[in-house]
């Protein structure tokens, strides 16, 4: 247990918790930036690089965005009357709670199983590329397919129906 | 308390944050935002396991945080879109004012 | 059961053998390219079919060159390739070609004239807008014939065969827009499928007999000493041996496919395709195919039958070739369109081949098989381009005095006239009829035949001389002016005319060259071939019965020009016969009278059936069922409703109070899935630690 | 003599390191490295703004600044203290903190990108196993950096030039990365020293420079395209259009913050460039054999400043591009072209060594650039531009 763990676990629970409470939807979505970046430097500090800077890339640089644009552009900025919580706000905090407390139990009761220390994986990039390339390669077609058919339904949902934006 | 103990409560705090940013926001927005916190929870348990697993050279863990990630992509382009669509239709992002799906 | 088609050829087989394939395989190739191209490529689409016609008379000349040399050499040619097609166990179902004399002839003859038809047809259906599909059938129709020639299995000569009956339906219906066509070309499937469910039998009979269908294959082929006599021992009743039963049967598929007596109504309809296609139909391919078929299984014809002798499917070959002759040569006497003529003329032409096969063997059937190709082909030509010439008129009495007006017409039809009605000494005709007249007369089982044939040879010399001087002599009785039909037409004319003449040295008894190709006997020219016994004085019969026919046809009809709407000078003369024959004898309306008249009864009682009896019972059960209906009916509305309908309100309630849960709200579902993920989670948690 | 002035900043930093206890030895050789850049960079991001203001005046047949010390060398000092001394307006309406952050977030991103390029022969700050994937990860975040900028501020022009500005930057990223993924493709490493160190040899004294293939030079063409818009250079300064939008998503900064901007996007344009120079033209690499006495961080630092001079040859020169043009060019004409030149690289990957890839690669990409650059410029929307008036 670091200090540096301590850091990056504040860093992105309050990253979190200042998503889901703050009043102003821009920030909300800043503040998700906030915990993307805490989460992608935990997986740093976890030796997992790649996914690490694929987190950063992809999300700080891809989705933070379009979900910027996306509130941009449906006005969500001010912020709407009548309080931002849905009137059922009080349910679903139970059950978040329930979550938490179940999953936390799960891990507390379970600590004895875990192992204490961690082996030091040398992973390069060249490890995992060939593994892309050989074991995953599957996967990868499946996910690149995926991708396609998301950009295309993406483009296709969010486009006038008169195509008068072209 | 070991340090995979950390990372696991970690990742279940933000999921749960995350889920009840799902639950309790009005903003469909905010509701899609919440549901990426929980993946990117899992995300953490899976680089946690790899890491503290007994096999960390399989890459098994990693690689499927990886995936995720490039699903999670894929999910907000979309969920992104038909909101905007939805927008457009309802002029709305509130989901008490959206019901048409009553029974 | 593993099908695999290894092709097994055998020593003997030549390359020209192993290639006969080709023959049919070039049309039927083409006419699937020609099914593809679209309908304006007219040039192409005939192209295509002729070069690939012309190509198999290439191949076919080759491999008749080829037996002949062989038999040139004194060694008989009779080469087969077989190709296992279905294997089911150690029981085979073979496939193969044959290359004989008897196939060679026919393929040289089924090529040519072929060819000569379809560069006709590039002229005759020159306006027609479905030029192309003609042109493939067309091809199809040629190519399934030469299979029909060169195979060597039963089999697979009856899936040409069959081919051949499918593209006959699709050409005499060609002008479907024409209801008359259309019924034609139903007539002419229906009627000759009768003959060939008899055939289908034989086939399977003698597969089950002989466990082969191949024809020749070194020894152990079902047309060889060994299997026949195996049939000849099996009996099958009525005094039969299996030999003659099967023969039968195949007799009966050759019947129905070759017009024989019952079965020849379909094949005068068939008159309502375009011209061309009766050409090949009469001359060349189909008919032809009857008697092809009786040739090509004749030891199993004649197995048993005593030296010079007969047997039982061999007599009845004879007698039905021989009554159908005469029967349709009385039809034609009285017919008025010109093509009709021709299509009863042929009938009765097959009827001489029967009855020459039944007689005297497959060489005299088949010599008159080949020259009546020819000429026929000539008349139906050259009617066709009368008819082209006269605006697709073809009612003879409106016809008349041509002879001016279409020369190059008026002498090859002359010719072919001539020849089909045997005129002596120059003619084909003339010879393949005396042979089989000849045979008639030598037959030991009685003279019916003969005088039958020999009367059969008096009408048809009667009939072509009223046609011809119906359409060429006189004055012109039709409407607008005739015209002389295009070279394309024409030059196919004279080729066939000149082959009408000259096939006739091939088959004089001073050189009975046919005969001895195709029964392997060396033959040398020597004049005392007319020195046989009777020879002579039979000639001077038929020559005698001819003159007596063109005679009385010209005395009656020739050179006077009768108005259209002015009765025939037999309807005047006898006027009973006359509308018995122009009415056909009353076949169709005896078929009509009798078998359809039976179905329709049949379909009546049947009807009668459903409505009284089946209908009553139903009408009963009906009856007690609704009785009890409305009891349940009674009971409902009185008593059952009640609680009923205080269940339904409660259920709906309760309905309502479930609906509520699915508001609509994203949320809500969102909740409902984490309550469960916890409970789950919990549940899966405590299991596993407890 | 020569390895010591090639080393000469390693050895001065090993020998500071040295003076301390060995506690704190790896913690201080980190902090002095990050000391040397941030202290590097400012001056050189001086230099270039003298060399830019200089350089266009020249290009407009105008003198530019001479006024302060000799030849006006010292005029951005001359900024600098201007700017630090002015006050630091912040509108009423503004989100003050965001408003803040955006310029911090800006500059901290903007000198990350520096840890991963190797500056000389062993002067690479983070030996990294994925640096070039850093480095992007860490280009990506300028862009939100940017939109907190023009959000903040309350301001429609600001915010327009904002969402001009992400949206520019987003398109031309992924060409970007295309044209970097082919280097990667042929060293077979995403770490910027091993790439260096792959074109860091020579044939008859000539360097293996990635510049000098085929697919090297498209590659580079589309990298410096893409270069140019993602630091919002002219031609592609729409964010910063000061005819439509008065100063784009820095229309509301002024005083210190203003300068960070103006910071971000000279050692933005520094680190790009420096990125550039890393993949195409051999990094800290001598051009010629016998130019190898030189100091390796000599040759890397030239070569950034000759970036930075195409830069503003480039701003003097060009026009600005409108919105369409420039979305229709990264999409329909800069994205293909660098995806097929992933392909080609494949194709010169397989060939291997011979006449032959040289030959097929250059037909490919020649005709794939003549025909498709053809089609483009006859296309109808580059013509004369249709106003629609608000009504």
């Amino acid at each position: 247990m670091t200090i540096v763990f301590w850091i990056l676990a504040a860093l992105t629970v309050s990253g979190g918790l200042a998503t889901v409470l703050l009043k102003n939807t821009v920030h909300c979505a800043l503040a998700v930036t906030g915990a993307f970046a805490g989460l992608a430097l935990m997986f740093l500090q976890l030796d997992a690089q790649f996914a690490g800077f694929a987190q950063i890339l992809v999300y700080i640089g891809a989705v933070a965005i379009l979900v910027v644009f996306a509130i941009l552009l449906t006005r969500g900025s001010e912020t709407p009357k009548g309080g931002i919580f849905s009137h059922t706000w009080l349910a679903g905090l139970c059950l978040a709670a329930a979550v938490f407390a179940v999953l936390g139990w799960a891990v507390l009761s379970s600590q004895h199983a875990l192992p204490l220390e961690a082996g030091s994986p040398v992973v390069s990039v060249m490890d995992i590329g060939n593994a892309l390339m050989s074991r995953y390669v599957l996967p990868l077609e499946i996910v690149a397919l995926l991708l396609t058919a998301a950009m295309i339904g993406a483009v296709i949902v969010a486009m006038h129906e008169k195509g008068d934006l072209k | 308390m070991t340090p995979l103990a950390g990372y696991l409560l970690v990742a279940a705090l933000v999921f749960s944050i995350g889920l009840a940013g799902a639950l309790t926001r009005r903003n469909a927005i905010l509701v899609l935002i919440g549901i990426e916190l929980m993946l990117n929870a899992a995300n953490l348990n899976l680089i946690a396991f790899w890491r503290y697993g007994p096999h960390p050279e399989a890459l098994t863990g990693m690689m499927f945080a990886v995936f995720s990630i490039a699903v999670a992509a894929a999910e907000a382009a979309v969920g992104l879109g038909l909101v905007i669509s939805i927008y457009r239709h309802a002029h709305t992002t509130d989901l008490d004012e959206m019901n048409r799906m009553k029974g | 059961m593993q099908e695999a088609l290894q092709f097994t050829p055998q020593v003997a087989a030549s390359s020209i053998a192993q290639i006969l394939w080709l023959i049919p395989a070039g049309p039927m190739v083409m006419s699937g390219v020609i099914a593809l191209l679209r309908q304006r490529r007219r040039t192409l689409a005939s192209t295509l079919a002729i070069g690939s016609l012309a190509f198999s008379l290439l191949l076919a000349l080759a491999a008749f060159g080829h037996v002949l040399s062989g038999w040139m050499s004194g060694h008989a040619v009779r080469e087969t390739v077989k190709i296992t097609w279905i294997q089911v166990g150690n029981s085979t179902v073979d496939l193969g070609w044959v290359l004989d004399p008897l196939s060679a002839v026919m393929l040289v003859m089924v090529t040519f004239v072929g060819l000569l038809i379809f560069i006709y047809s590039v002229g005759y259906m020159a306006h027609d807008e479905n030029f192309t599909r003609f042109f493939c059938f067309l091809s199809l129709f040629a190519g399934a014939m030469l299979g029909v020639v060169i195979a060597n299995s039963l089999l697979l000569l009856f899936m040409c065969w069959e081919l051949v009956g499918l593209t006959s339906y699709l050409l005499i219906g060609f002008w479907y827009q024409k209801p008359s066509a259309a019924a034609a070309a139903k007539k002419a499937f229906l009627t000759t499928r009768i003959g060939d469910v008899f055939f289908l039998l034989g086939i399977v009979w003698l597969f089950a007999q002989t466990g082969t269908l191949l024809f020749y294959n070194n020894g152990a082929g079902s047309m060889e000493p060994a299997a026949l006599v195996g049939l000849l021992a099996a009996p099958a009743g009525w005094g039969l041996s299996a030999a003659g039963a099967i023969a039968l049967l195949i007799f009966a598929g050759a019947a129905g496919k070759s017009g024989q007596l019952p079965l020849h109504v379909w094949l005068p309809d068939a008159m309502e395709g375009p011209t061309p296609v009766s050409a090949l139909i009469h001359a060349a391919t189909m008919v032809a195919a009857g008697v092809y078929l009786v040739a090509r299984v004749f030891p199993l014809m004649q197995a048993g039958a005593p030296m010079g002798g007969s047997n039982t499917a061999l007599t009845v070959v004879t007698w039905v070739g021989a009554s159908t002759a005469v029967f349709a040569a009385l039809i034609a006497v009285a017919q008025n369109d010109i093509k009709r003529i021709l299509a009863y003329s042929t009938v009765s032409q097959l009827g001489y081949m029967m009855a020459g096969l039944g007689l005297g063997g497959v060489a005299v059937g088949m010599f008159h098989l080949i020259t009546h190709a020819f000429f026929k082909a000539l008349l139906f030509m050259g009617a066709g381009s009368v008819i082209h010439g006269c605006h697709e008129e073809q009612d003879v009495r409106n016809m008349g005095g041509l002879w001016k007006k279409m020369p190059a017409t008026f002498a090859t039809y002359a010719i072919g006239m001539l020849a089909l009605s045997g005129f002596p000494l120059f003619f084909s005709g003339f010879w393949s009829k005396d042979a089989i007249l000849e045979s008639a007369h030598n037959w030991h089982s009685g003279k019916g035949p003969y005088f039958m044939l020999v009367f059969g040879a008096l009408l048809t010399a009667f009939y072509m001389t009223r046609q011809v001087s119906y359409v060429f002599f006189g004055k012109w009785r039709g409407h607008g002016h005739a015209h002389e039909s295009p070279r394309v037409m024409t030059v196919p004319l004279a080729l066939l005319a000149f082959f009408a003449i000259a096939l006739g040295v091939l088959g004089t008894p001073a050189w009975p060259w046919f005969r001895s190709f195709l029964t392997d006997k060396p033959a040398a020219f020597e004049w005392a071939g007319f020195n046989e016994p009777g020879l002579i004085q039979l000639m001077a019969t038929s020559t005698l019965v001819v003159f007596v026919g063109l005679g009385l046809g010209w005395l009656l009809y020739g050179n006077r020009s009768p108005k259209p709407e002015e009765a025939d000078v037999l309807e005047k003369a006898v006027p009973p016969i006359w509308s018995v024959l122009h009415n056909r004898l009353y076949v169709d309306e005896l078929y009509g009278g009798t078998v359809i008249a039976f179905y329709a009864w049949w379909a009546r009682v049947a009807d009668w059936l459903d409505r009284r009896v089946w209908g009553g019972m139903v009408a009963a059960v009906t009856g007690l069922f609704s009785l009890w209906a409305k009891l349940n009916r009674f009971l409902d509305t009185n008593w059952v409703d009640g609680t009923f309908d205080k269940g339904c309100e409660e259920l709906s309630a309760g309905g309502g109070l479930v609906a509520r849960v699915q508001s609509g709200r994203v949320q809500t579902y969102l909740r409902l899935l984490a309550l469960a993920v916890v409970v789950l989670a919990a549940i899966l948690i405590w299991s596993s630690r407890g | 003599m020569v390895t010591t002035l090639d080393q000469i900043f390693v050895a001065l930093k090993l020998w500071i390191v040295g003076l301390l206890p060995a506690a704190l030895q790896p913690t201080a050789g980190v902090l002095l490295s990050v000391v040397a850049i941030i202290a590097t960079f400012p001056a050189l991001f001086a230099i270039a703004v003298l060399l830019e203001r200089k350089g266009l005046g020249r290009m407009q047949n105008r003198i530019g600044p001479n006024r302060v010390g000799p030849l006006g060398i010292l005029q951005p000092v001359a900024d600098g203290l201007k700017s630090l001394t002015k006050e630091d307006i912040v509108p009423f309406s503004a989100d003050a903190a965001v408003h803040f952050m955006a310029p911090v977030v800006l500059v901290v991103v903007v000198f990350m990108g520096f840890a991963v390029l190797p500056m000389g022969r062993n002067m690479t700050l983070v030996h990294m196993d994925s640096a070039l994937l850093f480095y992007f990860a860490m280009g990506a975040c300028t862009e939100l950096s940017i939109f907190m900028a023009g959000w903040a501020s309350r301001n429609k022009y600001s915010l327009l030039g904002a969402m001009r500005a992400v949206a520019q930057m987003i398109s031309y990223e992924v060409p970007m990365l295309m044209s970097s993924v082919t280097v990667v493709m042929i060293t077979g490493s995403l770490s910027l020293d091993k790439i260096v160190e792959a074109q860091n040899h020579y044939t008859w004294g000539l360097p293996h420079w990635y510049i000098f293939t085929p697919w090297g030079l498209a590659a580079f063409l589309m990298f410096a395209i893409a270069a140019t818009a993602e630091t919002n250079r002219s031609p592609f300064d729409l964010p910063e259009g000061e005819s439509e939008l008065v100063a784009g998503y820095f229309t509301e900064y002024s005083g210190f913050k203003f300068a960070e901007f103006f910071l971000g996007e000279y050692v933005g344009m520094l680190s790009i460039s420096g990125l550039g120079t890393t993949l195409f033209l051999g990094g800290w690499s001598a051009p010629l054999e016998i130019l190898g006495f030189m100091p390796s961080w000599f040759w890397f630092f030239s070569k950034i400043m000759m970036g930075i001079c195409v830069f503003i040859w480039l701003r003097g020169t060009l026009p600005r591009l409108r919105q369409d043009q420039l979305m229709n060019f990264a999409w329909k004409f800069v994205l293909p072209m660098t995806l097929l030149n992933v392909f080609v690289v494949g194709l010169w990957r397989f060939l291997g060594e011979g006449w032959m890839r040289w030959v097929g690669c250059s037909a490919i990409l020649l005709l794939a650039y003549v025909t498709v650059g053809r089609a483009e410029m006859n296309r109808k929307h580059y013509g004369p531009r249709s106003y629609r008036y608000a009504e």
